[in-house]
């Protein structure tokens, strides 16, 4: 058992019949993810590889059993996609799908929490539960099975981090990519309490960057309610300040969002905070 | 993952009223001049006084001696002359709103926003308008009203009371005319997919009458699909030239000040790896994200943009490859290096999906200009060092 | 606390096809008429074949005879004259839908609902269109869809496509149809506060277009306030004189039955009264709820209405006193008494509020048609007595 | 402790200003219900017998504690007022108004759900825990405390019953009116469980009526999860069919939603129903 996925996980992916769809869905299959349904509205009763496809994901749920989907649909459709999967009852839905309107997310943010609906993403690679399951975009091979749990805002960057711990010999119970919009259906928050009460997982790191506070408040919850131990990468030192959203923005957060007022809050809490991403990984590894 | 770094899109003073005034909030009438001759008709048309206004993407424009009252005609044609041009914050004003001189009595501050720690739109409103709301925000905190909306149920009377009487508006007149002012300002920000709404100032005029006398609006990049009309209102010379040659080719660039040229797949990674340029004693020149594809034609298309800056004196690749396949990379590499003339030294980091096979491209080449390295942070060192 | 007996108002199928037409749901060309030479006009100006369509507020008037086709202005003079003034389940038929005849490949049906129990909106698709609803319910379920929407977050297009691929509808073309279609009744639904919006049938046409043969819509009376152009649709002479009589006079009236006229304050308690009359071995007039505010001129108001219907008997007062006074009941009964003749014998049960007020002053009255009683029962009792 | 009001009531009455917002918000403080404050934007800063006035429930609730609120609001503003309340954090919230479009409380329902608030009514009586607290217009004079739970879709014939009950010296816990509308913040099952768990209320009697399948899911209830005895009165047997809403109704419940289908729905499970309300105190009366 792991959290997220796992071996119980059993996937429908929507739009299993597109390019992006079908080519990761049998990637995830392959890694040994019980890979049950498709959906795809006009597509049912054909299969992708012998994987069924089903007009609707209620249609796909009551066939297969399905209780995880992963979201492939393009971003005008995505809303509309994910509501879907809500309201058929699934626990847990990965979305992969990037460009969705912020104010689709918020209420859609809001739908699933009122549901018990775990939503992760959009704009997100995925999680993986090394040996266990695969679901979304991630590159398997990178991650090993073993005991840290890995949760970050970014793609690429989580598999660098999930590289280098990999090179000094340490594997992963689940690695987490929440995604990089501003509002994403699960925060660090959300995840690192899920690792916390996870058995398995017993040292994890967080990979944050600029923008929202959602850092800080993870440094909080840290601090006030983990007992495991927890290491912290940030990227964007020398990222313009860029368009921020004006003066509102800091006002609310009540951060500047910058990666150095990010840094300083973690340190606070006397959570330890990688310089590079090699950084990080050595300091998981010394604390092993 | 352009939405990252990029929250929206900023409207001028103008087009934000233009989307106000669709909903039905008060503004002041005004009219768009370009050159000193328009501000001077506009201000015929108008009669009266006028204010000359520079429209730019940033704060702070009176201090900068952007706004500026004109009594007659003749006058708004000279203050538009003389802010035509000036340069704010690094925006050069190149359009003029020109409008009505408002009768001031009093100055407010009211704004929705998108609360991303709470996930929900918020509202603030104070009266202690005028003054940069940061400055109310910490040192008369309680003057500040902050009121979140479901987003799901919207907006209902009773948030507009909430601002009214949390504010302490003691008028029944002006309370009902901010509450319907507010509900309004929610349809713009729902109905338009604004990230950021805000009014600064809100005036009481000396007739008791609301206004919106400044409007700032910022759109979701993400949601401009379904908004044709505002998506028209990008104005292309806002961004600077670099960035909007990649704009047209479709890659996510931002200018930096630096002189190590950046690409990278995926946001986090390319902030990383701006970050390792700079602790190797370098400074950036870009932020670019090939994205998760990592075609070779978008490679080619990005070096293109990175070796026509000047400042650029080294380039660093830093793939991790995934869906993005490190061969295809190096084979937009060599294509770039093919059509166009690249004089800075590129260095290269490959890793994950087929990084041997990019790497044997790369090598087989025998390329003078392309150094291999094993990781990001060599990489970054490799560059700032060929820099120098 | 008239919506518990009185769930909404109805519309008659032209209506609903108005509301239908506004929310761009496709509906016959038609028109209405109240003559015969209405409806050969109407037949003349839409051209070719139409059908001749009885408006009323109850289902089966196609069984009943009051659906008619006629195949030119002629016919259609003669239908219409057969069919207006024609009784269909107790409603005279007065007004007539012309409408053009479709060409009809395949009935379907499709309705949205208060569902009271799921407190939710509940769409309801089938193919087994042209049967009773029920029946399909009934004898073959799964041939029904069912499908809840959130109240709050409304109608999205997976909705649409849960219905259609629901019912197994198998051309592409016809499916975009329907699911623009739910989406629209949906709009209807909650724009117009709805309880029911039913299409049944919903036709496709030999030429594969959608098509709203009917309109059943019922429209929440509590949301008339907000609707003036649907609450101008009632038609006052569809409800039966008395009830026309007593909603001038804003008491809630329904006509039944029976001999024993039935007053009371508050539905719960009238509704048990009705019971113990029949208990009793009487039959029911009416129900009459005097609300909860009680005032001497409603009881004036309801005695008046009620008295003046010939089959009642008695009269049987059945007052709780709370917010209701008893005194002030009893005060209308006195008034009532005084201002017209009452022939029937009224009896009067008081409990709660200023209970003993009241019956001291029937008392010092000295009424002879004035029977107090100590509980509901024996109130009950007494008057199916006095009405033998 | 009793359910829903007690003691522990701290209450702001909506629309206190208003004729019956005061008559009642007065008697109930003359009950011995706390009667912390009222709220009538415009009115900040008057008093109402003592009791102080604020423009917003939350500023009420922020100077006073009050958790929870009786609302009197007329029926066109009623529903903006049940928002503000709960989105003020009121617990519970009573309400009195009659005549709210049921679109509003179908979004109501679902809103007050999903935050965890008790919404009682609308187009309801209140709610009294004898000896304890009143909220709402229900004459209190006609309960006696007591052992017996006592909830109702109707108002005076609540009182009827309570009556009966008084004669018969028997007494209540909680009597708690639901309201009348097709769609209430709490049903029949709601105010049950809240029984059950009730430990002074030991026999607990349900006034139905026609319409709706609410008192037929009642029955379920009791039969499958409750311990205690329940004893039912239904009225409207001799009612009009009148409008029900159309064909879609009755499939919809499963049920007829007429006076004799719940009756024979809460025989079938065991639950005694009286003819009369004299004879429903009768069977509980004799049960004690």
């Amino acid at each position: 058992m792991a959290i997220i996925v796992d071996k119980s996980t059993r996937l429908v992916v929507q739009n299993l019949t597109g390019r992006e769809g079908s080519f990761h869905a049998l990637r995830n299959r392959a890694y040994g993810t019980q890979v049950v349904a498709g959906a795809a509205p006009g597509h049912g009763g054909e299969d992708v590889e012998g994987i069924p496809v089903f007009n609707t994901v209620s249609e796909a749920v009551r066939e297969t059993g399905a209780n995880t989907a992963a979201t492939f649909v393009p971003a005008r459709f995505a809303a509309d996609a994910l509501y879907e999967a809500i309201d058929a009852g699934l626990e847990t839905i990965v979305c992969i799908t990037e460009g969705i309107p912020v104010h689709e997310m918020l209420r859609l943010y809001q739908y699933a929490r009122d549901r018990g609906v775990t939503l992760i993403g959009p704009n997100c690679p995925g999680v993986i539960s090394p040996g266990k399951a695969n679901v979304g975009i991630i590159p398997a091979e990178i991650f090993a099975q073993g005991s840290v749990g890995l949760v970050s805002r970014s793609g690429t960057l989580t598999y660098q981090i999930g590289y280098e711990l990999a090179q000094l010999g340490l594997g992963n119970t689940t690695v987490i990519g929440i995604g990089g919009d501003a509002v994403v259906g699960s925060s660090f928050i959300d995840i690192l309490s899920r690792f916390e009460a996870d058995p398995e997982t017993e040292i994890v790191v967080m990979v944050g960057e600029i923008g929202g506070d959602e850092e800080e408040r993870a440094a909080q919850f840290v601090a006030e309610e983990m007992t495991k131990p927890v290491f912290a990468y940030i990227a964007g030192f020398t990222a313009p300040p860029g368009k921020t959203m004006g003066h509102a923005g800091a006002i609310i957060s009540g951060s500047a969002g910058t990666a150095q007022a990010k840094k300083e809050a973690l340190e606070a809490r006397g959570i330890e905070v990688g310089t590079t991403p090699t950084e990080v990984a050595q300091l998981v590894a010394k604390s092993v | 993952m352009v939405s990252r770094l990029l929250l929206g899109m900023d409207l001028y003073e103008y087009q934000g009223k233009e989307l106000f005034r669709r909903h039905g909030l008060p503004t002041g009438a005004g009219k768009l001049a370009q050159t000193p001759a328009e501000a001077r008709a506009a201000a015929e048309e108008l009669g009266a006084a006028v204010v000359v206004k520079a429209q730019v993407h940033v704060g702070g424009r009176g201090k900068a001696g952007g706004v500026k009252v004109a009594a007659s005609p003749e006058e708004a044609e000279a203050r538009a002359a003389a802010i035509l041009g000036m340069e704010i914050k690094g925006h050069v004003v190149r359009r003029l709103w020109i409008e009505s001189a408002a009768e001031i009595e009093r100055e407010y501050y009211l704004s929705v926003t998108l609360d991303r720690g709470a996930k929900k739109p918020l509202f603030m409103f104070t009266t202690e308008g005028g003054v940069e709301i940061e400055q109310v925000a910490a040192t008369n905190p309680e003057a500040l009203v902050k009121l979140h909306v479901d987003p799901l149920e919207g907006f209902h009377p009773w948030h507009g009371r909430a601002l009214t009487f949390g504010a302490g508006i003691a008028d029944a007149n002006e309370r009902r005319q901010i509450e319907r002012l507010a509900s309004q300002l929610y349809e713009v920000f729902t109905s338009c997919d604004a990230t950021l709404c805000e009014i600064n100032p809100l005036v009481v005029t000396k007739a008791g009458e609301l206004l919106a006398l400044d409007a700032k609006v910022t759109v979701d990049d993400n949601a401009l699909f379904r908004h044709e009309d505002i998506a028209a209102m990008r104005d292309p010379e806002a961004a600077p030239l670099e960035e909007r040659a990649a704009r047209e080719k479709g890659v996510t660039y931002v200018k930096l000040d630096g002189e190590i040229g950046v690409l990278g797949n995926g946001a986090g990674l390319v902030m990383s790896t701006l970050d390792l340029v700079a602790l190797a004693g370098g400074r950036p020149a870009n932020f670019c994200d090939l994205g998760g594809g990592g075609a070779a034609q978008g490679v080619v298309d990005a070096l293109e943009v990175i070796s026509a800056d000047p400042q650029v004196k080294a380039i660093v690749f830093n793939i991790f490859g995934g869906i993005t396949r490190c061969d295809e990379v190096a084979r937009g590499i060599l294509q770039a290096l093919e059509a166009i003339a690249i004089a800075q030294p590129i260095v290269v980091r490959f890793d994950g999906t087929n990084a041997e096979e990019g790497r044997r491209l790369l090598s087989e080449a025998k390329l003078t200009n392309v150094y291999p390295e094993p990781t990001m942070l060599e990489a970054a060192k490799r560059a700032v060092e060929l820099a120098g």
